[in-house]
């Protein structure tokens, strides 16, 4: 299986695409997790927002460049979710697209800046510190693995398998943990021992961009 | 899909056509008070914009009926975004809402605190801005049942609302600045508490089974308008009872002035019998007595409801002669009317 | 007695209790518009009896809140006789309103047709005769679940009635003497005829159990507001089915003139969210469409319900001149207000 | 156990105490029979209005007439009962009372007299004729017994304890029928197959009285 350093907008549909893939297969599973400590729709809405990305991305052009595409995919999450999760990933995807620009190629350096100011989006939105049993837990180790992996030095592939493993890490990291944020909290300590679903459904879509990257354009 | 509904003790087609088909009758049975853009599927007074007058939208989950759609009218709201069932409304909705209230002097999002519609709402504000329309914001957050802390997303929003509506859709009719507006909604917020308990679940169609379960002597004491869990699950008791401890407990965050006068709010949650909701005004008028406090106002019924769960909440605002004087005056929505 | 009262799920007290403590309720929440007798259980507008007015009364078992006492004030009734939960109330009742709401010209006695409740009123109306007090009475029979022939005690009164207290009690107000009072209640009651069903039974205190046992996935079609058995019990269907086969068969009785325009009725039983109560308006809007017929007018809420029943009921009523502005004349109750 | 043939305000007062105790004790039992063909309200709606009734006679002095005594009892169902049972069984009682008048004492076709008047009163009102499955069909066979034994000769006890029988025989008789009156009407042909509930306190309340009279005063 060949491997490449520069991504292009074929790998972010590809991204985009294996996101709603995986959300529909485990989207019974989300809501469970949902319905254990919060209102049993974390499955619909993401399952709701990526099918309605994938009929958009029909409409794009061959030509649109990736950054755009994350735009449109982050505005079509905002319009389609409701809920906190919409506003919360459609501000990722918007703020990864930008700051990767008009650009029709990117780097690993770049990935990594548009992933952070994605994680910079969903912090100023919802104010979730690491630990308040949120998909912060799973996107902040995320992130972190991939700048220490780039700063290293690895290619994009490898940086970004640590990142999903990290958001394994973090989202398996959320059982023992109290909610303080979102509807979850309501419960208290019945939350604990509980895997939240926004930190599960991270994973899912860092896994699809590991997958998108791995395979050969 | 219409196996689906008919395992369900509902009156429905398709449960996902539910809300739209229900604004369609609201609509029909409304003409003369609204119209319903179902294109973005909001709820808007007949003849919005009023030049001039300050704009006041609302919105967040559908299954709370008559909230917020019935509210829609002179001297209440200008338009209400129902989303679908307990799930927030999208900004796109928000914002449509937004642009066709807006007669100039700017538009006031009233939001309950939850999480999704408070994000939501937030970026509908900020989209509103960018087309360069004034925009205040007001959050209710009046459900003692969640401690108000670091550990919780705050209070929910809950029986605050409908009168936080009424009162502040009354400023913008008396031709209030956008700033006053906000001013009196905050002030009725900071002044009213509310605490509910449930004895049965409600059952969304999408799901068609309990939100909960609960046994057939239990009660869940706190519960929220979407089911969510209470301070406690505890075997029902006699209502004189029950209503002695949701005083309590409302009044001891509330801490109202020795002798006030208060709008008291019994509020039914969709599957209680009108008798009982008077057999609880009536135990909380003699809670309220024994406390040399006074019910100067008052709203029983089905408000702000889960669907069919059986239960009851109680808010009490704390008046004065500037809130007492907006509640009085006139209100045509189809849920609230009096004064026209 | 508490002990049995935690076993339903009910905020009550004493189950024996329910009847008074709720009057006391309603007195204390609307005392700007009622008074209640409690040594008679007699629901009394504030300012009866009203010179020179003609009085409306009317009773029944207790249970169908807001139906009787809702509708007391300026308007519609005079008085309302609550009997205990689903029992007709007793003559000695009935006697007393009648003497509290004689402003001299008369008082009429609206009476659903329930053996119980005719036989009542009956003897109620001797004893007033006997004290020199002009009575007039009207029966209700309106649901077509019923059929009236020789093998029954009559078709049953149900919605009807409300819309009757309403229109009736708009022309006392107008000045109409007893005679013309009468004549539009009759002229009503000919025009109107409703069915309801039912998803739930409903439960009365006293028994603390379901009226009747019906299964998950099963609906009563032509209940009674007591529960009383319909015409059959069958699978749930979806919305648009029930409310054609409704309109079909109250139409075929009601044989409205062609492009007729109707007051339509939708009426929650207790327990059916108002989401769905607007999703059956928007079916029943269809319905009338496809045949040519216009809803000039509607009703759409909880009026006449039979505790907390899930189920609707549709009435329609086909109107004139005269009984449109009847209705739209102001009235001013705790439960139907307009124009004032 | 001695016999009288005639019957004074202490045998009245002994049959409607004896209906009391009955109805009381049978209570339960007639709601039954109620719930299945009615509102499940019979026993409790006749219980309450003789127990009233019986709290009413204490009031009464001694010298009170006979006549009095069932008119005050008759005006205390209708003032307590509601329901379709109090206005009959009052109406019963008001004009068996009427019938009697003033008289300290009576004898059989004075009661007979009084029990065909009673008869009369709740046809007149309730308008149901034998075989509606109702208390006329209870009713009316032991007035005709009654009026048969007195007629020829037979003493009072024993025109009673005959009527008894007969209504006894018509009660029984309402199981196959279909109710036309009554709430039971709504029921149709699933009315069939059930007992009266009206019908089977009327065999009470004729039971009572031949008790009280057989008992020597
Ligand atoms: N303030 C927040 N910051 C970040 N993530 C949050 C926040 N609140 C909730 N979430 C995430 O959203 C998820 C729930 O999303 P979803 O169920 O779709 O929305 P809702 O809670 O409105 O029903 C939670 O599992 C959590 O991971
Ligand atoms: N029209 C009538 N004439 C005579 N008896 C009647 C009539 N209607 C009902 N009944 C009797 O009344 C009984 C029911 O009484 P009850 O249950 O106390 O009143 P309700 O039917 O109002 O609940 C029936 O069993 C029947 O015997
Ligand atoms: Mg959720
Ligand atoms: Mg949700
Ligand atoms: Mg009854
Ligand atoms: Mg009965």
């Amino acid at each position: 299986m060949g491997c490449l350093t520069r991504v292009d907008a074929a790998v972010v549909k590809r991204w985009l695409e294996g996101s709603a893939v995986a959300l529909h297969e485990q989207r019974d599973y989300l809501t469970q997790l949902d319905a254990a400590i919060g209102d049993a729709d974390h499955g619909t809405n993401m399952d709701r927002g990526f099918s309605s990305v994938v009929t958009k991305l029909e409409e794009l052009d061959e030509t649109t460049a990736p950054g755009r595409i994350l735009v449109t995919a982050g505005s079509t999450l905002i319009s389609t979710v409701g809920g906190a999760s919409g506003p919360l990933w459609g501000t990722a995807l918007r703020r990864a697209g930008r700051s990767l620009g008009d650009a029709a190629e990117f780097d690993g350096e770049a990935l990594t800046l548009a992933l952070e100011a994605a994680l910079e989006g969903v912090v100023e939105l919802g104010a979730a510190r690491p630990g308040d049993k949120t998909m912060v837990d799973a996107l902040e180790p995320a992130v972190h693995a991939l700048r220490e992996q780039v700063d290293a030095g690895s290619p994009a592939p490898a940086a970004i398998a640590a990142a999903r493993v990290a958001a394994e890490e973090g989202m398996q990291a959320t059982v023992p943990l109290q909610a303080t944020k979102g509807r979850a909290s309501y419960l208290g300590e019945r939350s604990i021992g509980h895997q939240d679903p926004g930190a599960t459904s991270t994973v899912l879509i860092l896994r699809a961009l590991e997958q998108a990257v791995a395979v050969p354009s | 899909m219409s196996i689906a509904a008919q395992t369900m003790k509902k009156f429905v087609n398709a449960p996902e056509d539910v809300v739209k088909e229900s604004l369609a009758g609201l609509a029909a049975a409304h003409a003369d008070l609204v119209r319903v853009d179902f294109e973005n599927q909001v709820v808007v007074r007949k003849d919005a914009p009023v030049a001039g007058k300050v704009g006041l939208i609302s919105g967040g989950g559908s299954g709370h009926e008559p909230m917020h759609g019935g509210f829609v009218g002179r001297g209440m709201l200008d338009a209400a975004c129902p989303g679908e069932i307990f799930t927030s409304p999208v900004p796109d909705q928000m914002l449509a809402a937004t642009k066709a209230v807006d007669g100039g002097a700017g538009v006031l999002h009233i939001v309950k605190n939850y999480t999704g519609d408070v994000m939501n709402f937030k970026l509908a504000a900020e989209l509103a801005e960018d087309d360069g329309i004034d925009v205040a914001s007001v959050l209710t957050n009046d459900d003692v049942a969640v401690e108000d802390s670091l550990w919780t997303a705050g209070r929910r929003g809950v029986g605050v609302t409908v009168l936080l509506e009424k009162i502040a859709g009354a400023r913008a009719e008396a031709g209030g600045t956008l700033q006053e507006v906000a001013d009196v909604a905050r002030k009725v917020n900071d002044r009213g508490r509310s605490l509910g308990v449930a004895l049965t679940s409600c059952v969304t169609p999408a799901a068609g089974s309990p939100t909960f379960d609960i046994a057939s002597d239990e009660m869940e004491f706190g519960v929220g308008i979407h089911g969510e869990p209470g301070r406690r699950r505890e075997k029902i008791r006699p209502v004189s009872e029950i209503v002695a401890e949701l005083t309590d407990t409302i009044l001891t965050e509330l801490a109202p002035a020795n002798g006030a006068n208060l709008l008291a709010f019994v509020n039914g949650l969709g599957g209680t019998p009108l008798i009982e909701l008077y057999v609880v005004y009536n135990e909380l008028t003699k809670q309220l007595a024994d406390r040399g406090l006074t019910a100067s106002r008052n709203l029983v019924g089905d408000y702000i409801t889960s669907l069919e769960m059986a239960g009851v909440s109680i808010t009490l605002v704390e008046l004065d002669d500037e809130l007492t004087a907006l509640w009085d005056a006139p209100v045509h929505t189809a849920a609230l009317r009096w004064g026209v």
